[in-house]
């Protein structure tokens, strides 16, 4: 559905010091996928999505959307199939001399709907991102984050097959957040969308992305699915993310109470996934052993509807006795390593 | 329709011309009067037919500027003469003209030649030779007195007194700004020069038009003589001669 | 030449009544011309949505030439043009066509001026919806710049006014020239005091209209 | 240092549709305090923070900085008090005009500092914003994050004695989220600033917040320390603000498998802080009970240098016996309760 | 009459000596008289940052008027002053004083629209840093609408080139009253065209130096 290829992109070309923001970018989103992109500041992600729909023109390689390579296509073709791609922007964009209604109305209008249907459309799409009430209101009469929900819902309105969303919760709270999430989950599900998504919000990868890349120094560095990702990442930027939802550094103040008490060589992070979460563990361990079981920091979740956990423990008892219960952990097929001096 | 007439003219003459328009009317001619601000106009509307008659020029302006364009205009009857003036609040005499003193004349093209040429009587300067009315500062070929001659709208004249040594003052704008044009000036043109006759002008095809000639007669009439005679103050001094003998004069 | 106030008020009306009709025609077809001429200096430029060098250049040179000429010698360099179009060259109506020729440019630049301050994501935003280039002028550059475009009329309009004085050169009359003519020519002080009050009042009326319209769509 | 007394807010006073975005706001932050608020999309919390240096008049209300009462200042007085209010906005306001040097530099500038010390100081932030290299762009040649960080080191820039932050890192991946708020937490610990903080990230209050006032509604309804917060949220929009970090909501894939397995009546949330975390009573519970123990869900975390732990178990054995055990668990002064239908 | 380039020449470098001597003084003063009036328009406006609506209504009183009168006629009214300030009434400098009451409110208005569209962001910033009234307009406003005001200026001086062919009427010369003396009342074209010409380019050139002085500002 979407697929980008070699995509280069050096900004200020002809100026004293040209920044290159993309660098051989490869990428395949498929129809019906969530796409997630995930990098820090920087990294070159929104020079990505805007070279998606050319805003961005790509200094090198192509871009294709739905069979046709946007690079190549005359003018008027070009904005055929912008017609059928939305983008919501990481600056919202809206226009200040519309109202919320008017700036969600505006792609509809453009398309030549009767006002009736643009109405119908417009109130339905305000009251989905919760802001029926402020449909006559000016942007600048809107708060941060209602801007951002003006320009999800205008992205929204001609239901396009591709969606690309620059940050667009990243000034949202958590519960109008899933509310958007749940909302593309439901379009995606209904209607086929495509969605490339920016976030350096982990917990909508997690909730949303079928997919992640991730994108440094504009290079992907890692992509896959979202468990895998989740579960093992493989760079150190991907970790950094990760353990922003799973939580798995553990905080100084803890290790400096585990130092103190000089037990800081049996603490060990435990890491299991799907089936293997399900049996008790950590009961089992317990039971078994004349050893005492302390989680002291992690976290167990559900990551794409498979179980997930990532936890640090101390074992309480003698050493030879810990070295047995780490060799029985390990033959339940479960990942357990000591924890080294930086909580990691 | 002869019996509707244009008549472009200026400010200046426009009391006079309604009066006539009011007399002719009564002839069963209709004039209608246009007035112009600007002194090129009236005679190329003249030639491209625009307009069928006009007054607001010296028979030497009108001259020079049909010759040097080429247009096919005739003069077909006098009007009054403007005579202008030399004044000063600075000085009585011409001879009190200091070297290097600033002396201001009207810059408009009917104007401006016949300014130079009061100068040039008045024995201030030299124009070069046969200056013929049309042209400007650079036709002086002598200013001994190194006169520093600047050239302002009509109207700017008067208001200049007070700045300059002296300054060459139509009698219209004389009268209007509050001078005597008869006692005031220091020199003055004669009320009788041929040069500064004004005329009305007509397309040369259509010169001998009857209508054309009412006109004249209307405007020589005692009615509209004691009316430029009243109206102006003497500013404006009626000069009702036959045309040909004028143009052979000049 | 006395003063006389039964002469004065049909005169004042009549030069009203061409002021007005001279400054409502030229406004209008000047708008007609300029506010295109004005948009299309502002596509075509480097970087605009229909970058065109050529056609900028050109525009570009046309406005600046036509905005380097004195009026009076503009009025007469297209007095065939005049006359094509009007059939005169004299008078109020033929005062028009000078008068579109110095206002059309004006307003180009100006209109030029409001719209290269829209904010370039305004553009990112409407091509990212695949606007047309007409939607992109009609439904978002204009909208957007329409509060500092309304100053902007309002400056050539009084502009404008200023022009029509001059519009007495080819006989066009009007309140402008009723003030030059006897107001300053003719020394006559009522005149000029009672058509320059007029002329405030006119300005003051439209600079208020202006303001008001401009602030109402900017709401601040 | 810091005080609102009954803060009220009404936007558009003389239109047809006054919005009143504040009613009643008290709130106190002392010297060296970061307080955080959130809220929701809208719930008013950029109106609260643009009162404290009066940028939005109150309607109503009395705002104390440093003990004087800013909206009784006559404009001379109030631009001296402003100088000491540091501000980062929500829309970063950044000058076009100006680069990323020139922006840094501008509260500088205004305070008439030499060229020398001024060129110091810029460097130093935007370095330590990381971004010392693009000291020469302009913002529309930054990045969404950039631009955000450049907001940051400007408000710094003076050493204010009071910062407000509004959604300082809402733009910002988690590792430049991190080392901002080691910044602000640096600057409290070295120069007593005091912060006021607008986020939605609830892991921004987590990790440096030492209060937090929760608002909806123009209204404060919840506030306190943050870890009372985030251990015992009285109202559900605190627990919907505290879940998001602490992932207390067992998600619905989980908890519809425990309802196949026919278990859902064993399934029971603990809830432990302080101390009582280091005990291992999961370990002492398999060991002296009879029932196996599986953590199906939660966190194990430190708040504000305080281990906690909000986990979701489940027990597997006799039903009699679990009763004990839950018994059990409570003697321990530990908070334990049976999980509802809805997973919370 | 004839045409003479010899007598030509040294005219024209005269008179292309007063147009610059014009245009450079009076646009100056102007300037430092319509950029203060353009700012004291924004910022004593209803919500502005000094926000008088005496201050406010009496300069765009005062600007109206200025604006709507007819330049000839300004200079009559303004006679008495220009004697004031320059001793005469005549010639090249004294017509630079009524250029000045020209050319400064149409700056001020120029200034006026230009700055009105900085974004209201701008000014909070400053606000929240404390900054005088008189930082926000130097350090903020100034710069912030730096592009636009560039345009404007350009829009402004070529409107002041043309006002300076009208300076012909006390005496002042120039370029422009070269063009409408010779060229136009005299019908010599090659005066015309010349005196045409070199105002194309001088325009052309000072509108070439503001796009692009004010698309370096812009950056886009
Ligand atoms: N100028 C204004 N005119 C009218 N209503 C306004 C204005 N500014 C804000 N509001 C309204 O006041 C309410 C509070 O806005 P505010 O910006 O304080 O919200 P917020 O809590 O900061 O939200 P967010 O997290 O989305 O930024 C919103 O409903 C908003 O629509
Ligand atoms: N117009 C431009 N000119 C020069 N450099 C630019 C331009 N736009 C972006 N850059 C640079 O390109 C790099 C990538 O920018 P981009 O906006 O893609 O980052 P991002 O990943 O979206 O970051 P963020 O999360 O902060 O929004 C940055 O270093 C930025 O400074
Ligand atoms: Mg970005
Ligand atoms: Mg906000």
């Amino acid at each position: 559905m979407l697929r980008l290829e070699g995509i280069r992109k050096l900004y200020g070309e002809d100026g004293d010091n040209p920044v290159e923001a993309l660098k051989n970018i490869n990428l395949e989103v498929k129809r019906g996928e969530i796409y997630g992109v995930v990098g820090y500041s920087g990294a070159g992600k929104s020079s990505l999505i805007r070279c998606v729909n050319l805003l961005e023109k790509p200094t090198a390689g192509r871009v294709i959307v739905n069979g046709k390579d946007l690079t190549k296509l005359p003018a008027k073709d070009l904005r055929t199939e912008r017609k059928k791609i939305g983008m919501v922007f990481q600056q919202f964009n809206l226009l200040h001399s519309k109202t919320a209604f008017g700036n969600v109305a505006m792609p509809l209008i453009l398309e030549g709907y009767s006002k009736e249907a643009i109405h119908d459309k417009v109130m339905k799409l305000l009251s989905f991102v919760g802001l029926a009430d402020k449909a006559d209101h000016y942007p600048e009469q809107l708060s941060g984050g209602q801007k951002q929900r003006i320009g999800i819902a205008r992205a929204l309105a001609t239901d396009p097959h591709v969606l690309l969303c620059d940050e667009a919760t990243s000034a949202l709270d958590p519960d109008t957040t899933n509310a958007v999430l749940d909302l593309l989950k439901q379009v995606r599900d209904e209607m086929g969308i495509t969605i490339l998504l920016i976030t350096h919000e982990m917990n909508v990868i997690r909730d949303i992305c079928d997919k992640v890349a991730v994108i440094d120094g504009g290079m992907i560095v890692e992509q896959g699915t979202t468990i895998n990702l989740f579960t093992s990442p493989q760079t150190d930027i991907a970790k950094s993310f990760v353990r922003t939802v799973l939580n798995d550094a553990l905080p100084e103040a803890t290790w400096k109470n585990i130092l103190e008490k000089g037990s800081s060589n049996s603490v060990y992070r435990i890491l299991y996934k799907g089936e293997s979460a399900n049996s008790p563990l950590l009961s089992n361990i317990a039971k078994k052993f004349s050893v005492d079981v302390n989680v002291i920091h992690g976290t167990i979740t559900t990551i794409q509807g498979q179980p997930f956990g990532n936890i640090i423990i101390e074992f309480i008892g003698d050493s030879r006795e810990v070295n047995i219960v780490v060799k029985y952990v390990q033959e339940q097929n479960t990942t357990i390593r000591e924890v080294a001096a930086d909580g990691i | 329709d002869s019996t509707n007439v244009k008549v472009g003219t200026t400010t200046a003459e426009t009391p006079t011309w309604e009066l006539v328009k009011e007399l002719a009317a009564e002839e069963g001619i209709e004039i209608e009067i246009i007035q112009f601000s600007d002194y090129v106009q009236p005679n190329i509307a003249l030639d491209n037919g625009e307009i069928d008659l006009n007054a607001f020029q010296t028979i030497t302006y009108f001259h020079s500027f049909k010759e040097e364009q080429g247009l096919h205009l005739s003069a077909i009857g006098t009007t009054a003469i403007w005579p202008m003036g030399i004044y000063s609040e600075k000085i009585e005499e011409l001879s009190e003209i200091g070297d290097g003193a600033q002396i201001i004349l009207p810059k408009e093209p009917t104007n401006l030649g016949r300014a130079l040429m009061l100068l040039e009587k008045a024995e201030l300067i030299t124009l070069k030779e046969g200056f013929n009315g049309s042209g400007g500062v650079e036709s002086i070929v002598e200013n001994p007195k190194n006169l520093d001659i600047v050239t302002v709208t009509a109207g700017q004249t008067a208001r200049g007194l007070q700045d300059a040594t002296a300054a060459v003052i139509n009698s219209d704008i004389a009268i209007a700004a509050g001078l005597n044009p008869t006692s005031d000036p220091v020199f003055r043109e004669d009320e009788q020069s041929v040069p500064y006759i004004n005329i009305i002008a007509s397309h040369t095809d259509r010169k001998n038009e009857e209508v054309f000639q009412q006109i004249v007669d209307i405007y020589h009439s005692e009615k509209v003589q004691s009316f430029i005679e009243d109206e102006y103050e003497g500013a404006a001094v009626p000069v009702v001669r036959p045309i040909e003998e004028v143009i052979e004069e000049q | 030449m006395e003063f006389s106030w039964s002469w004065f008020w049909p005169e004042l009306f009549g030069s009203l009544n061409e002021t007005l009709y001279m400054i409502f025609v030229a406004f209008l077809i000047s708008l007609l011309i300029g506010i295109p001429l004005g948009i299309t200096l502002v596509i075509t430029r480097d970087q605009g949505i229909l970058a065109n060098k050529t056609v900028f250049n050109l525009l570009n040179i046309v406005v600046n030439v036509l905005r380097s000429i004195p009026f009076i010698i503009l009025i007469v360099a297209i007095i065939p043009l005049t006359r094509l179009i009007v059939g005169t060259s004299i008078g109020t109506t033929a005062a028009i066509v000078p008068l579109v020729f110095y206002t059309a440019p004006y307003i180009g630049r100006l209109v030029e001026n409001s719209l290269l301050e829209v904010d370039q994501g305004t553009i990112e935003l409407a091509e990212s919806m695949g606007a047309t280039p007409w939607q992109i002028i009609w439904k978002f550059l204009l909208p957007e710049a329409l509060s500092s475009l309304i100053l902007s009329l309002t400056i050539a309009i009084i502009g404008l006014i200023g022009a029509t004085a001059m519009a007495g050169a080819v006989g066009g009359g009007g309140i402008g020239d009723l003030a030059i003519s006897y107001g300053y020519n003719q020394f006559q002080t009522e005149v000029m005091v009672v058509t320059v009050i007029i002329l405030v009042i006119m300005v003051q009326l439209i600079q208020s209209i202006g303001n008001y319209l401009s602030k109402k769509i900017r709401r601040s």
